[in-house]
């Protein structure tokens, strides 16, 4: 398994809503987990992609983030949604523009919708999760290209 | 998926809403039985054992204790999100909270563990020492019931004489409690007993006990199934306290013979089923030196001090604990349980080990005990910094052997290995404690730790 | 000093004539029973486990083995100097070094073990077949005694037939063998085996003896004292094998029933009571297809697997080692000896699991596996540089549980927390072997890593 | 048991056969074993006294060796003579000057009399071990300034 087919793997994954994937082989064990960034890599605009030892890989899927690019995490363990309900369209889509307090999407916990609010005003400029994907605590959710 | 044992239902994915070294003898037993495990964690705890063990993990909040590890709603949606049927709660955080296990119970997740109405029933201490009561358990004399207000307070003390002890009802592990000596120190003492518990605990529900003069505390170990089936599997030794705070455990008790544990272990087995008690649980009791025992109070979960009891019965609670919650008879009929040997268990804990001040920080050499006869159930690792945001428990060090005398030979050897540098350890304490003539002698009650440093 | 077991005589310090985890074993059986220890170490292993355990340390030579632990005059010298009154030599070095026993008992001191005498008739091959042969064990068709030249071994391989296996008498652990399987190939075959034999060992005496097909190595401990009592322990399945060395042992084996582990015992116990031998020692076994078993040769120490007879027997095979070196009657008679549960030991070595190259160096990460049911015996710690010098064996994983899929369900959980790192491992190989079908259903012969790997 | 303590204890230790002592207090436990000398502090010119963990300490007795003072280790273990008998005089003494191949002491092992020669020309200015004391390998048993 090289890095190739990881990276491969993960384009696939990033389109479903496949969190977890566990594959043994002849060669080695491979589980790519998704969802869960770790705070010293939250600046690193991407989820981490993690084969477990022997041969540990991370895959960085984007180049580093500037400055002005702030991310929004979420608040909660939950599912993340980008719309009031399936009919709905979307609370905000990439490139739209933002102001601080406008609600970005919901966190469904416990049966229960939590909006959740942008803190700063500016432009989507990533979207990190899926519609439908579940989320941990901390989990970066958007990037908002702050307003100068 | 079925357990190979039995050919009964078994839980795919089960929830561990715990940390330390317990998350870690959960995750064990889990991989042993074939259930894969998700360890939910606290921003400061990515790197602990739990965290890398188990086979999923979910962050769930910030170091707060109250943020992550008591925060129902994340664990429970962490449990929706990745389709876990069960959850384990361990000891301490959630594992007596009734409204967790309500909660559980409502958005169909299985509780490992008893129902919540029973949680209720053994959380508070007033009703818990009636329905023990009731069954015809020994109790020591008290109030028989919550006690009202300061006037109540001296008719009750008239009955039952003085020394007494005020205690919370909703209290427990000696927390909300309160000796009185003399009929003019009972006013003040009651009042503040109550402003205490009121904000301790939300609940200003207070009643009295007679005060028993320096105890044992021993308690029963017992597992009972959802099909009425109740074992006990012996007794713990557990007066090795410091400020109600266990440091050492044994088992058995030097206390305690066969006909004493057989009429303890019948006194916890009725409680149980006259409460129609589920799961892992604990009787508590104190022993007068008549060895005359008293109910004092039941703990609803696993203990920290189980693997004793594990170490001298040859079972494995932690797994039983599951296999019932997943509605499979108990393995042990009563007649089965054996007791071998002798086990003793040391807290290890990261606290300076004269003034107990706890001594987080990262852990920069280790040697750990191993050999025949020693088990760690450990949460650390070299390298590993210990968080200042939980407790202090770092490393359960449990020996068995077959006589007391070799056990404390071979925990004297296991604690001399035992080498953890960048912190501090009450390993010097526990060393102290196995060359104690007391000690060695089996004379140890609840305030063996008090004269002894 | 007196036991306080038994109020017979006890050694006051004993001199651990190795190194490694096995030192680091004897040291805490001597802690537990009370002896002072007194550890030999070369210059390589100043930071050595073994030499920070014991209660005194004394560097006996540079880090060549031939230099330091094979010194005979250093360690017997540093026995006088140190006051100790017996040598525990573990196994490997000088542990069946029959010269060094000898110096031993010119000196007064008690080797732990059998006597020299015995030593060397088991020592030789040819010597042991025979001896096996005339107390009625069985033993494969062979050529009862030395061959001496081509023509003898022309005229044996008419009796034996073909395939058959030239042997070294001076060899053991199959080094000196060479697999013949046509009457043309004899003549050189022969001559080679004698050559390497004699440069190999210093004795050039080869035997022959027919050539048992996928058979397992099963090997029976025994347990004798200085009174005539000989006691067996069961078996233990070594087959798992790679150029003879073995990796991964269990007790019982899954080719022994109740019954065939009765016959092996008493042969085993048959041929220790025929030669008077004491100590602990090692009766192993070529069990084929058919369930017939065939003596191969007797190991007068103890062996690396002991602590497998150890978890499934509940005894201390070390103490008991100590014990009838001071004298002292065996605790255990037959009838007494129960077997319960199964256990698995997996060596863990620092080599490629692949290539099997040696991997020595220093260990930056580590984390040991604990737990219920899991027994470390290791010489290794976080930060400990693995010397190059010597065998590459860095700890004992063992595992014990109620049944034979309970033990491998812990040995794998209990390998994947283990974690090493800065060096190579073999727990890989051995998380595959776990997972194997072949391993699972118990169908393992001396040839089962070859076909696996 | 403070520093000072341990070095009075340890200078009582040099004037004595005593090879290894220990204490047990209330305070704590302290082990002295004499005659084991790290390799990487064998140019420390001085045996090191340690009290095991969770105190370890480490009493230097002695300034650093100057670059002309060899060091003649034990080549094997045994018990240090510094005559060939209890009534002859020492081969050498503190000040005496050496040639190499001169013999400085024996070591007895297993009842053998081993001679240890001197590798070095010059004088003798330490001996570290007392006459009748056990030497483990490698440990230094005198220094020799060279001459020049």
């Amino acid at each position: 398994m090289d890095i190739k087919d990881i990276k491969a793997l993960y384009k696939f994954l990033r389109d479903t809503d496949i969190v977890e994937i566990d594959i043994e082989e002849e060669k080695g064990k491979l589980r790519i987990k998704r969802g869960c960034v770790l705070p010293r890599e939250e600046a690193a605009y991407a989820a981490p992609v993690t084969a477990p030892s022997p041969a540990k890989t991370v895959v960085e899927a984007a180049p580093a983030k500037p400055d002005n690019v702030m991310v929004v995490t979420s608040p909660m363990v939950g599912t993340f949604y980008r719309s009031a309900s399936p009919e709905a369209s979307p609370f905000v889509e990439m490139g739209g523009i933002v102001k601080n307090g406008q609600t970005l999407c919901i966190i469904e916990a416990m049966k229960l919708m939590n909006e959740v609010e942008s803190e700063y005003a500016g432009r989507i400029v990533s979207i990190l999760v899926e519609n439908g994907q579940p989320v941990e605590y901390g989990e970066p959710l958007f990037h908002v290209e702050a307003s100068k | 998926m079925t357990d190979a044992h039995y050919g009964v239902r078994m839980f795919n994915k089960i929830l561990i809403a715990n940390r330390g070294e317990i998350a870690v003898r959960i995750i064990r037993a889990c991989k042993e039985m074939g259930i894969r495990t998700l360890a939910v964690y606290s921003q400061a705890d990515r790197e602990a054992l739990h965290t890398r063990f188990a086979d999923g993990a979910i962050c769930i909040g910030p170091a707060r204790s109250a943020d992550s590890y008591l925060n129902i709603t994340s664990i429970i949606s962490s449990m929706e999100v990745a389709d876990a049927e069960a959850v384990h709660p361990g000891y301490g955080f959630l594992a007596e909270n009734a409204g967790f296990a309500e909660a559980c119970e409502k958005c169909g997740i299985k509780f490992i563990g008893p129902t919540s109405a029973l949680m209720r029933l053994m959380g508070n201490k007033v009703q818990a020492k009636k329905t023990a009561e009731e069954l015809g358990i020994p109790v020591l004399p008290w109030s028989n019931k919550g006690v009202a207000d300061e006037k109540e307070a001296h008719e009750v003390s008239k009955k039952i004489g003085f020394p007494l002890l005020i205690k919370a009802a909703a209290g427990g592990g000696g927390r909300g409690m309160k000796l009185v000596h003399t009929q003019a120190a009972l006013s003040s003492a009651f009042n503040m007993a109550r402003m205490e518990a009121l904000s301790a605990f939300g609940d200003g529900e207070i009643f009295i006990e007679r005060f028993c003069e320096l105890p044992r505390h021993i308690e029963i170990q017992v597992m009972a199934d959802e099909h009425g089936n109740v074992i006990h599997l012996g007794e713990r030794e557990c007066s090795i306290q410091r400020r109600h705070q266990k440091i050492l455990e044994e088992s058995p008790s030097t206390a305690v013979d066969a006909k004493l544990r057989q009429k303890m272990g019948e006194a916890a087995v009725k409680l149980c089923k006259g409460i129609g008690y589920t799961n892992a649980g604990t009787v508590e009791f104190l022993l007068d030196k008549n060895k005359s025992f008293y109910f004092m109070e039941m703990n609803t979960r696993i203990q920290v001090e189980h693997p004793v009891t594990e170490l001298v019965t040859g079972t494995d609670l932690l797994k039983e604990q599951i296999r019932v919650a997943a509605g499979h008879k108990l393995e042990l009929r009563q007649k089965d349980v054996r007791f071998k040997g002798h086990s003793i268990e040391c807290r290890i804990n990261a606290e300076d080990p004269k003034t107990f001040v706890p001594s987080p920080g990262k852990i920069t050499e280790l040697i750990t005990p191993g050999g025949p006869g020693v088990r760690l159930d450990s949460a650390i690792y070299c390298g590993y910094t210990v968080p200042p945001y939980y407790d202090n428990l770092l490393a359960k060090l449990i020996v068995h052997a077959e006589t007391r005398e070799d056990a404390i030979a071979r925990m004297t050897r296991a604690l001399e290995e035992f080498h953890i540098a960048g912190i501090k350890t009450n390993i010097p304490l526990h060393l102290k404690i196995m060359k104690d003539h007391d000690f060695i002698a089996g004379n140890t009650d609840i305030d063996f730790l008090s004269r002894f440093t």
